[in-house]
């Protein structure tokens, strides 16, 4: 039985396809102004790797903020759920979730049978969601996968404290402006945006295994710094972008609605 | 002489309060104005206000406390968190304003993912909103409660003749703050903004004796220097509103030399100035009249006139030409006030401005600088 | 401001609109589909209301009439009040001075414009009365500061102690107009002697204030009079708060609204009985049939609204909740604790009684119940203290079996938004899937309905509860 | 003659403005980088070329902006808030409040006739009166910033925005996007939701006529228009410059002033 999982995000769309709890196919992409055109083209893509066509697949689960705009979803997920049911089949071990995608940052509880137990976004007024960091890429000029070898080279500590995108980026302005080097500012800007996700993390409490999931996990500088700030270690998926996990775990919850059994425990 | 202030205003576990332990003794932590230190002078222990300087992150602030609370509290939960106030031995938390009061639950709850960090002593103050009588007998059986607690639990008793000591000490300071504030109105003199700030903030949180010991010495010296310098010709600001401890407002203010800061109402600063507490009779009494009846913060509700009143003493004695009305962002007490003030100053033609900052190291510098400039250009 | 609302008074238009429809209620079917083409946005109000018969149109009739009061005061030879929902009326009433509830007139207006409260909104923060306060009261207060409204002549409020930013409005409000202002201050604790004695006193230099104000004194049989409504209230307050406990519960969710509202607006007065009795009625009957108060008949979840509940445009929070199957199990501003209430018994310190004896006795009566009104009873203090809001919340939701709970505020409110995080760990630990709402109230501005309702939604799918 | 000129670093331009006598010679936009010294030195370079003049005949120059204390040539600084009163009174001398909106900041002020700021109130709560909030929205919309006023004009039905935040607004944005809402209902939401923030602000200031707006979000019609609406007053319109300009300009007569003020 082949499902697919879709997730249509703010800044990127994302497909998987997989057969009996293994993947086929994945892909990513930018969104397109229709959510319907993301949808369709980014499976499409996904499709073509796995040399299969649409009547192939027995189910397929929408997620992320396009989700009631996939024309083709059999069922729609929240992003919480498929999150952490993605998570959670890399490794059962895993308690803690923390995704950072473009438009919130959430933290996500699991049980020991990888429940969803407590969940908390990024509180109004937060900086902490990946457009926070495309803006402030496009205001230091520079490219928002750079972002992270960028801040590696920081050679002082700076701080921007202000919780809210628009007045940390007046932050930014005055720092640049003071004749900051751009390494330090990226690096602070890191620090800024892990601190926030931390306290979200803190504030539903953290438990030992964390990973992190998200298209701002692929950038090395949060990772590092939300290492850092957590006090436990954080894991990155093994093996696996972790911008699409959201759309494994869509994946995973179509063969759970097709089989009308959880997937849970499945060998990889 | 003033560096010893400066040094105590610098950090939060100034070298001071160092000293002081390493001779044995206990110190207790409080955050606000209405907390009487004169109980824990008499007690042998050091009261020292808490303050949030020098936060760099607020992982821990904002994992307790929502997102739409001022800083402050938020900052004082983070050192918290981060065993920054672990000098403490106890600590008093008031109900100033919402947010202040929250400070109790979140720093206890805080206390289970960070053990340790909430000291053994940790009492809630219940400071009641009104002076009228039933107000003050509240506040003043409070403040009995407040003695028995200290002494039980720190094994020191806290006497009648210990608390008029105490009074009489704290009146020492309040009497020569209230010299430096003449000294400051007057044109001659070389005090800056900035200085006098660190001078009165470090009251807060420096050993009584050693404190009023050198704010004699350094007023002597300031009096001596009088009369040296022509009159200062730079307009003369007073700056209100929100809880402010950091020089870095008032420095920034000063910065290019255009004016300088003659007069504050702030949270830490020089609030009580001249106004003694009765020694005779009891002292609980007088401490409860002492603290109630001045109302020097929004937090007593319906005493504007009464406020205004006092900012317009200070604006006529300090000959002030302009003021900045700044608030923390998420402080509607002072927030509001702060437009109520500007109304009423900018009537008897006083120029204001009002700021909304966050709390803590001056991360907003070009925003406020900006606006700073544009009123300096504006009242030249 | 935008012109077009500077034309109108505030308190007239709000009048109007209630006054027709509750007018509405007595024409054919015909009538009201030719009335609903003109208010397309009000017929979120009307239709819920309507549907619910009696109930229904007796408050629509009772919002008209307390509004009606408050145009005519003057008229009258009555003072106007403003005052704050935690605070009950009867001694208003009894001194002959007309309340203006800020808090209910901002609901109101939220409910019943397309555009909510905004403009009045942004008025108060144009004359300097800051943005991050609470908007319930920032909405109407809005509108009596630009003298948009039949003038108030002083200001009684009842926060200090408990909500700062509640207590802050009121006396900006008083300083701004320039009218006189008296508040009554809550020490932290509740149950105390000392907290008691404070309470009395507090009481009794209010109703000084008031007499002094209306230019009446307190008449002991007047008081009676209110007192022995009050208690009438309470009583059937018990029956309905003890169908309530039922499953499936036989009242539909926006009874809870119509308890509160009620209450804050004739406690003591008999519009508020004659509501209650429909209520009762109604629900005796199907309580009796073993019915749910719920539309679709079918009750799928029990949500206990720890805070309070939602007021922007019409009433489609309680209608959304009852279009899902989900029942509403009141909110921290339902609850009354009279001492003989049911579920009263699992915060017995928190309770008050009413002794009609004498003068002294019905004054200390009225201290104590009001010092036990909604927020002024459990979040005076310490979240986790005795009888405070932790207590109160885990003993309502047990009571009541609440499947989850529900926290909705404003942005402005400090004092939950200081503990409500430390709060929902410790519910959670105790068993209750906790939602926190991050919207605003009052003010869709904040965060738009749709958005409110996807999270909502989200949470009832991930916890796993519907 | 007396060559000025003024230059305005602002957090998403740099304006440079060369006059003489009171009179415009040249002037030039320019996106400001992450080095704001490059960005004024090379709008200063090409207002120098506009003008065929040479650097060496610009007798003072002042400098205004966030960046002001960055730019190498600046003779002096002054605020922005002065500036753009200046400016306003030179574009329009029977301006009186001016609402100036740039990338990072919203001002109203109520200036006197010489362009003298009497009183000034700045947005501090909350980001979303701010053109940078626009050009946000702007970008999820895929619109052009220069497009996104005329959105308005098309708009039959403006979408309401959870309008006191841009990050909130932003995901209202998007939501309005995938539910399949018209772009230019959406656009006009987003104009419609800065102007009632601004409205709040100048109000505030108690405006007098004639009321103008400055900064770059003075080019967006449909903010204009609604404020025009809330406020009950035209927002008269200049003929003589662009008035993203405003600032540079205030800077430059504020340096004849200076000069004038010197002999
Ligand atoms: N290659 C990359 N390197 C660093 N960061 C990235 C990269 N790709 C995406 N990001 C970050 O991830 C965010 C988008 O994450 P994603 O999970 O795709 O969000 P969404 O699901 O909302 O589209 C961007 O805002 C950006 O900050
Ligand atoms: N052509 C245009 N049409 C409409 N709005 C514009 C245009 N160009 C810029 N803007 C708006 O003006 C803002 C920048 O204004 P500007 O005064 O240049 O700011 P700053 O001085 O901070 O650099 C942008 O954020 C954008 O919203
Ligand atoms: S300040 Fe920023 S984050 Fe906060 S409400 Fe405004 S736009 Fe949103
Ligand atoms: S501002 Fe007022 S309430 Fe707050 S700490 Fe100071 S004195 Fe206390
Ligand atoms: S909702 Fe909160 S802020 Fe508003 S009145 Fe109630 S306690 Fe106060």
């Amino acid at each position: 039985m082949r499902v697919a999982g879709c997730d249509v995000g703010s800044l990127t769309a994302k497909a998987v396809i997989m057969q009996d709890a293994a993947v086929l196919s994945q892909a990513v992409m930018r969104v397109r102004p229709r959510p319907a055109d993301s949808a369709e083209a980014v499976l499409q893509q996904a499709l073509e790797q796995a040399s299969l066509d649409r009547g192939d697949l027995a189910y397929c689960m929408g997620t992320g903020y396009g989700k009631d705009q996939i024309p083709f979803a059999d069922g729609v997920s929240s992003e919480i759920a498929c999150h952490a049911r993605g998570a959670w089949w890399h490794a059962p071990t895993t308690r803690t979730v923390i995704d950072i995608g473009g438009q919130d940052a959430k933290a996500i509880r699991l049980d020991g049978d990888g429940r969803v137990v407590r969940y908390a976004y990024n509180d109004k007024c937060a900086s902490g969601t990946g457009r926070f960091l495309e803006i402030m890429a496009q205001a230091l000029e520079v490219e928002l996968e750079d972002m992270g070898t960028v801040g590696a080279g920081a050679a002082e500590t700076l701080t921007i404290s202000n919780q809210c995108v628009i007045f940390a980026e007046t932050e930014v302005v005055s720092l640049v402006n003071e004749g900051r080097a751009v390494p330090d500012i990226v690096d602070a800007l890191h620090r800024a945006m892990a601190n926030r996700v931390a306290a979200l993390a803190r504030g539903i409490g953290i438990e030992a295994e964390v990973v992190m999931t998200g298209g701002v996990a692929k950038n090395s500088g949060v990772f590092a710094a939300l290492a850092a700030g957590l006090g436990s270690e954080l894991k990155a998926l093994a093996g696996f972008d972790p911008q699409v996990n959201g759309a494994l775990g869509a994946a995973l919850l179509a063969a759970e609605a097709v089989s009308g059994k959880s997937p849970l425990g499945a060998e990889k | 002489m003033t560096n010893i202030f400066q040094e105590a205003a610098a950090t939060v576990a100034n070298p001071s309060i160092e000293a002081w332990k390493k001779a044995g003794r206990k110190v207790v932590g409080y955050t606000c104005s209405y907390v009487p230190g004169e109980i824990f002078q008499a007690a042998g222990i050091l009261p020292v206000r808490l303050r949030g300087i020098g936060t760099t992150s607020l992982q821990i602030g904002d994992a307790f406390f929502g997102p739409y609370i001022c800083s402050f509290p938020k900052c004082l939960l983070q050192l918290a968190g981060e065993g920054r106030f672990d000098f403490l031995h106890g600590a008093v938390i008031t109900p100033g304003c919402d947010s202040m009061r929250r400070l109790d639950e979140c720093w206890r709850k805080a206390g289970d993912d960070h053990p340790g960090i909430v000291p053994d002593f940790f009492y809630y103050f219940d400071v009641p909103h009104k002076t009228e009588p039933h107000g003050l007998a509240w506040f003043e059986e409070e403040i009995r409660r407040l003695i028995d607690a200290v002494a039980t639990h720190f094994g020191t008793p806290i006497t009648t003749a210990g608390l008029r000591d105490a009074i009489a000490l704290f009146n020492r300071g309040r009497r020569l703050l209230a010299r430096m504030e003449i000294l400051r109105a007057a044109d001659d003199n070389d005090i800056s903004g900035t200085e006098a700030f660190a001078a009165t903030v470090a009251g807060t949180v420096m050993p009584r004796e050693d404190y009023t010991e050198a704010l004699a010495h350094w007023l002597d010296e300031v009096e001596a220097r009088q009369g040296e310098r022509p009159p200062d010709k730079r307009k003369r600001l007073m700056v209100l509103g929100s809880i402010s401890d950091d020089m870095d407002l008032i420095q920034m203010i000063e910065a290019d030399g255009r004016v300088v800061v003659a007069a504050e109402n702030l949270c830490f600063g020089v609030r009580f100035a001249g106004h003694d507490i009765d020694t005779d009779g009891d002292p609980v009494a007088a401490l409860a009249r002492g603290y109630l009846e001045r109302s020097i913060c929004p937090r007593m509700f319906g005493q504007y006139r009464q406020r205004l009143a006092a900012v317009l003493e200070t604006v006529a004695n300090a000959r002030i030409d302009a003021v900045v009305l700044q608030n923390i962002r998420f402080c509607d007490l002072h927030g509001s006030e702060n437009s109520l003030f500007e109304r009423d100053l900018e009537a008897r033609g006083i120029p204001c401005l009002q700021i909304e900052r966050e709390y803590g190291p001056l991360v907003e510098k070009g925003r406020i600088r900006m606006r700073l400039d544009a009123f300096l250009e504006q009242i030249e | 401001m935008r012109p077009e609302v500077r034309a109108y008074p505030f308190d007239w238009m709000l009048w109007a609109a209630l006054e027709h429809g509750s007018r509405a209620a007595d024409g054919t079917p015909g009538e009201l589909r030719h009335l609903y083409r003109y208010i397309p946005y009000f017929r979120g109000v009307l239709d819920p209301l309507l549907r619910e018969g009696e109930p229904g149109i007796l408050f629509i009739k009772l919002l008209s009439r307390y509004l009606r009061n408050i145009l005519d005061a003057h008229r009258d030879g009555k003072k106007r009040a403003a005052t704050t929902f935690c605070f009950l009326p009867g001694l208003l009433y009894a001194l002959d001075v007309v309340p203006i509830t800020l808090e209910i007139m901002s609901a109101l207006g939220g409910l019943t414009w397309k555009r909510g409260m905004y403009d009045y909104l942004d008025y108060g923060c144009e004359v300097g009365f800051t943005e991050t306060s609470c908007s319930s009261q920032r909405g109407a207060l809005g509108a009596y500061l630009a003298g948009l409204a039949e003038p108030i002549d002083f200001v009684v409020c009842d926060s200090p102690g408990v909500c700062d930013t509640n207590a802050n409005a009121f006396a900006f409000a008083a300083e701004y107009l320039g009218i006189p202002f008296y508040h009554l201050n809550y020490p932290q604790v509740i149950g105390e002697d000392r907290s008691q004695t404070y309470h009395r006193e507090d009481y009794k230099a209010l109703i000084a204030f008031v007499e002094e104000q209306s230019g009446r004194t307190l008449e002991e049989e007047r008081l009676r009079e209110i007192l022995a409504e009050a208690e009438k209230q309470d009583g059937l307050l018990a029956d309905l708060e003890d169908m309530h406990t039922l499953v499936p519960t036989p009242l539909p969710p926006i009874y809870n609204l119509f308890i509160y509202a009620g209450r804050f607006l004739f406690s003591g007065m008999p519009a508020y009985t004659e509501l209650l009795e429909a209520m009762h009625a109604r629900t005796r009957a199907r309580a009796a049939a073993g019915k749910s108060g719920l539309r679709s008949g079918r009750e799928k979840l029990r949500a206990f609204m720890c805070y309070i509940d939602h007021y922007t445009l019409n009433l489609r929070f309680w209608d959304w909740l009852d279009e899902r199957g989900i029942a509403h199990m009141g909110s921290i501003l339902s609850r009354t604790f009279r001492d003989y209430h049911g579920y009263a018994g699992a915060l017995p310190e928190a309770t008050y009684t009413l002794d009609l004896a004498d003068r002294d006795t019905m004054i200390d009566s009225l201290a104590q119940m009001n010092a036990r009104s909604p927020m002024v009873r459990s979040i005076r203090g310490p979240y986790d203290q005795p009888n405070m809001w932790l207590d109160e919340t885990l003993a309502m939701a047990r009571v009541f079996r609440a499947d989850c709970l529900i926290y909705n505020g404003t942005p402005g409110c400090r004092n939950t938004w200081g503990m409500v995080k430390p709060f929902a760990r410790e519910t959670e630990a105790s068993g209750y899937p906790t939602h926190i709402m991050n919207d605003d109230a009052f003010d869709d501005r904040v965060e738009s309905w749709e958005a409110t309702a996807e999270r909502l939604e989200e949470f009832f799918a991930v916890r796993g509860l519907l | 003659m007396t060559l000025t000129a003024g230059c305005d670093v602002g957090s998403l331009t740099t304006k440079v403005v060369l006059m003489r006598r009171r009179r415009l010679l040249a002037a030039r936009v320019i996106k400001s980088r992450v080095n704001p010294q490059a960005a004024a030195d090379q709008a200063l370079q090409q207002t120098l070329n506009d003008a065929g003049v040479a650097r060496g005949e610009v007798v003072l120059c002042i400098g205004t902006g966030y960046g002001r204390e960055r730019i190498p040539f600046v003779d002096d600084t002054r605020s922005e808030v002065a500036c753009h009163g200046r400016g306003a009174a030179w574009l329009l001398p029977s301006a009186r409040t001016v609402i100036d909106i740039g990338g990072q900041d919203c001002k109203a002020m109520r200036i006197d006739a010489q362009g003298r700021v009497e009183k000034f109130l700045t947005n501090d709560k909350c980001a979303s009166g701010t053109g940078r909030f626009l050009e946000v929205m702007a970008s999820v919309l895929g619109v052009d910033i220069a497009a996104l006023g005329d959105l308005s004009r098309a708009s039959r039905a403006p979408v309401r925005l959870a309008s006191t935040c841009t990050v909130w607004a932003q995901a209202d944005v998007i939501k309005h996007l995938n539910a399949g809402l018209p772009v230019e209902d959406i656009g006009a939401g987003v104009n419609a939701a800065m102007a009632h923030r601004v409205a709040i602000l100048v109000n505030a200031v108690k405006p007098e006529r004639d009321v103008v707006m400055t900064g770059g979000v003075a080019k967006n019609a449909g903010v204009r228009a609604t404020l025009e609406k809330l406020l009950t007053r035209r927002v008269r319109k200049f003929r003589k410059a662009d008035p993203q300009l405003a600032g540079a300009i205030g800077a430059a007569l504020l340096a004849e002033d200076n000069l004038k003020a010197r002999i």
